[in-house]
């Protein structure tokens, strides 16, 4: 079963490097923000996987305080960044 | 027996990563993109939680299991919501389908 | 796959870190930048569970999803405010200065860039042939240091290695960090005052639902940390990192009580706490036995986790300064935290 | 395959030369904390590698009680760095504006 917890964590990295393309790509900070938002849950998954696969239980923790904090960054975003009105940049290429 | 329906689950859970990251590459608008990224959060990581619940050692693992697939679901419904105002708010365009002729 | 040697997993997780760690370093805007940092944090925190540190791996989870990047966007996003009003702020008299766009960085000059490069370029070759030289491979491991741990683990007054390394064998560098972070607080008082922050006008209905739900979880899961550090992995900073996580939360909801302010000698009472605890506590040792902060063996249970509890509360609400300070507001004597919650649109 | 602690040691290493570029490289406050904090991920990764040598079950816990308090200090550090950044970047306003940014020498970009 081992085998199968580390090829399933190694399926979900792959997912999350081809992800990476949509960081690159944009156009808006939110796709980019979505992209560490799918990182923050692969990260879940992968703890999952790894606590099984190494049969440590203390990596189940790491999993909880990654779901518990996942909504910190996200809020940051939306209090901080792209608070206030609507700029033209925010639709387009750039998001600064 | 139990192994191969873990086996079964992993293989769900894993494809429904790959779903959500291929939308998170193809799909047009920020709005389609985050149904993608939240069905990988809430169905991909249930069915992983699902296969490990069957492997459980202990009742703490389980709770602990569950208790992680509960926070995630509830974080990414909250984060969903989040970027899906802040990006109606900020006029971020959504995608219609293109006229047919 | 064998835990001894490399596989799949490792190299996937070296790209994903250079990828990263190249993105937050290069990409021009400073956004991105910081968003790939995000990431970086993400990936890192995967890899200290990988490789047996989860005591590091719970830190870095909690620290880089909770603090590091609620701080680094907001910071950021005063500082694009404030570089997008300096042309129309009277004040500013440089609008020349302003030609980055807000939260920016221009292009360096072509001079500045390759000087600065040949150099850092030729100290870089020089310092990493060094190492090469002189630690790879890495030495084979005599088994003396962890052996030595493990032996006197008993006489620790706890069962985990890391937590008996940080607060009893080596507790004078704990002692220090702690008191690195008070120092870091009082710097804050000092320079981290910036008052202007527009606060969205509209209430964060759904963020609060979501703090009622996950506080009680949080301050559990903190408590939990502090008393499951005596064995396994946890402990002060792991718990002190989600209660400042947690205080971060409140504070974007608009309705955390501690924004309606915490008097400033009740503060700085609880900030130094910890340090304070662990210095007198040193020094009775000291007074007992002769040796600064050597615990005795009966006792060393009991004054690890009063030390931690004590050291939870004053880290979490110093991190909470710390985040507060460099993100808008002054932790002053007004007390910390903003206004009350904006009422307007129900 | 490589031997684990000796690869991720030269990963840590690459990240410490890369922040360490990036720091002198970059001219914004902010870009120079953030390649301090990949330096100091560099650092990490270096120590908790050389805990390794040990095997995964149970590494030397005395590099993994710095990293610990490492993580924490670096924390602390960049919340008063970001403050100071910010304190800093006003002032570049008042900086002569006949002078372009990359030629004043004012050494806080």
């Amino acid at each position: 079963m081992t085998a199968v917890y580390w090829g399933a964590s190694t399926v979900l990295l792959v997912t999350v490097a081809v992800g990476l393309w949509r960081f690159f790509s944009g156009p808006t900070a939110a796709d980019r923000l979505m992209v560490t938002q799918l990182f923050g849950t692969t990260g879940v998954a992968i703890c999952l996987l790894l606590s099984a696969a190494l049969g440590n239980a203390a990596i189940l923790d790491v999993a909880l305080a990654l779901a518990l904090l996942a909504v910190v960054t996200t809020a940051a975003f939306t209090r901080f960044y792209w608070s206030g009105p609507s700029r033209p940049s925010d639709r387009r290429e750039r998001d600064d | 027996m139990i192994d191969w329906i873990s086996a079964l689950f992993l293989v769900f859970a894993a494809l429904f990563f790959i779903g959500g990251s291929v939308g998170l590459l193809r799909f047009p608008d920020v709005y389609s993109r985050l149904h993608a990224l939240t069905k990988a959060d809430n169905i991909g990581l249930g069915f992983i939680v699902l296969a490990l619940l069957i492997q459980a050692r202990s009742w703490d693992w389980a709770l602990k299991l569950l208790l992680v697939w509960i926070f995630v679901m509830a974080a990414s419904a909250t984060n969903a919501y989040l970027i899906a105002r802040t990006a109606l708010r900020k006029d971020i365009p959504v995608w219609t389908p293109p006229e047919q002729e | 796959m064998d835990a001894a040697g490399t596989g799949i997993i490792d190299l996937l997780l070296g790209i994903l870190m250079v990828l990263l760690a190249g993105a937050s370093l290069l990409l021009q805007q400073l956004f991105r930048s910081v968003m790939a940092f995000i990431g970086l944090g993400l990936v890192v925190a995967v890899a200290w569970a990988r490789l047996g540190a989860v005591d590091i791996a719970l830190a870095e989870a909690m620290i880089g999803s909770g603090i590091t990047g609620a701080l680094l966007l907001a910071s950021l996003s005063r500082m694009a405010r404030y570089e997008g009003k300096k042309s129309v702020d009277p004040d500013a008299r440089a609008a020349g200065a302003a030609s980055n766009r807000p939260g920016n960085e221009g292009r360096a000059g072509p001079k500045g860039i390759r000087w600065r490069g040949v150099t850092a370029a030729a100290v870089l070759v020089a310092a990493m042939a060094l190492v090469f030289e002189n630690v790879f491979p890495l030495p084979a491991p005599d088994g003396g240091i962890p052996d030595l741990v493990i032996r006197n683990l008993p006489a620790s007054g706890v069962s985990n290695p890391v937590t008996a390394v940080l607060l009893n064998f080596r507790a004078y560098d704990t002692l220090l960090e702690i008191g690195v972070v008070l120092l870091a607080v009082l710097g804050m008082r000092a320079v981290g005052s910036h008052p202007q922050f527009d606060r969205s006008s509209h209430p964060e209905v759904v963020l609060a639902g979501f703090y009622r739900l996950v506080l009680p979880v949080l301050i559990l899961f903190s408590a939990y940390m502090v008393w499951v550090g005596a064995k396994d992995p946890g402990g002060a900073f792991q718990a002190a990192a989600l209660l400042a996580a947690g205080g971060i939360i409140g504070w974007m909801t608009g309705t955390n009580p501690l924004a309606r302010g915490l008097p400033d000698t009740g503060l700085r009472m609880m900030v130094s706490a910890g340090f304070a605890v662990f210095l007198s506590l040193g020094v009775l040792f000291w007074i007992q036995s002769g040796m600064f902060l050597a615990f005795a063996p009966v006792t060393a249970g009991w004054s690890i986790l009063a030390i931690e509890v004590l050291a939870t509360i004053s880290i979490a609400l110093s991190l909470f300064v710390l985040f507060l300070g460099s993100s808008g507001y002054p932790p002053s004597a007004r007390g910390i935290g903003p206004v009350p919650a904006d009422r307007e649109g129900g | 395959m490589i031997d684990i602690s000796t690869g991720y040691a030269a990963m840590g290493l690459l990240l410490f030369a890369m922040g360490l570029l990036g720091l002198v490289l970059g001219r914004h406050p902010v870009r120079k904390i953030l390649a301090l904090n990949v330096m100091g991920t560099g650092t990490f990764l270096f120590l908790v590698a050389g805990a390794a040598r040990y095997g995964l079950a149970n590494p030397d816990p005395i590099p993994h009680a710095m990293v610990l308090t490492g993580i924490v200090v670096a924390v602390s550090a960049t919340a008063l760095g970001l403050a100071l950044a910010g304190r800093i970047h006003p002032s570049r306003a008042d900086t002569d504006a006949s002078t372009p940014p990359e030629e004043s020498g004012h050494g806080l970009d």
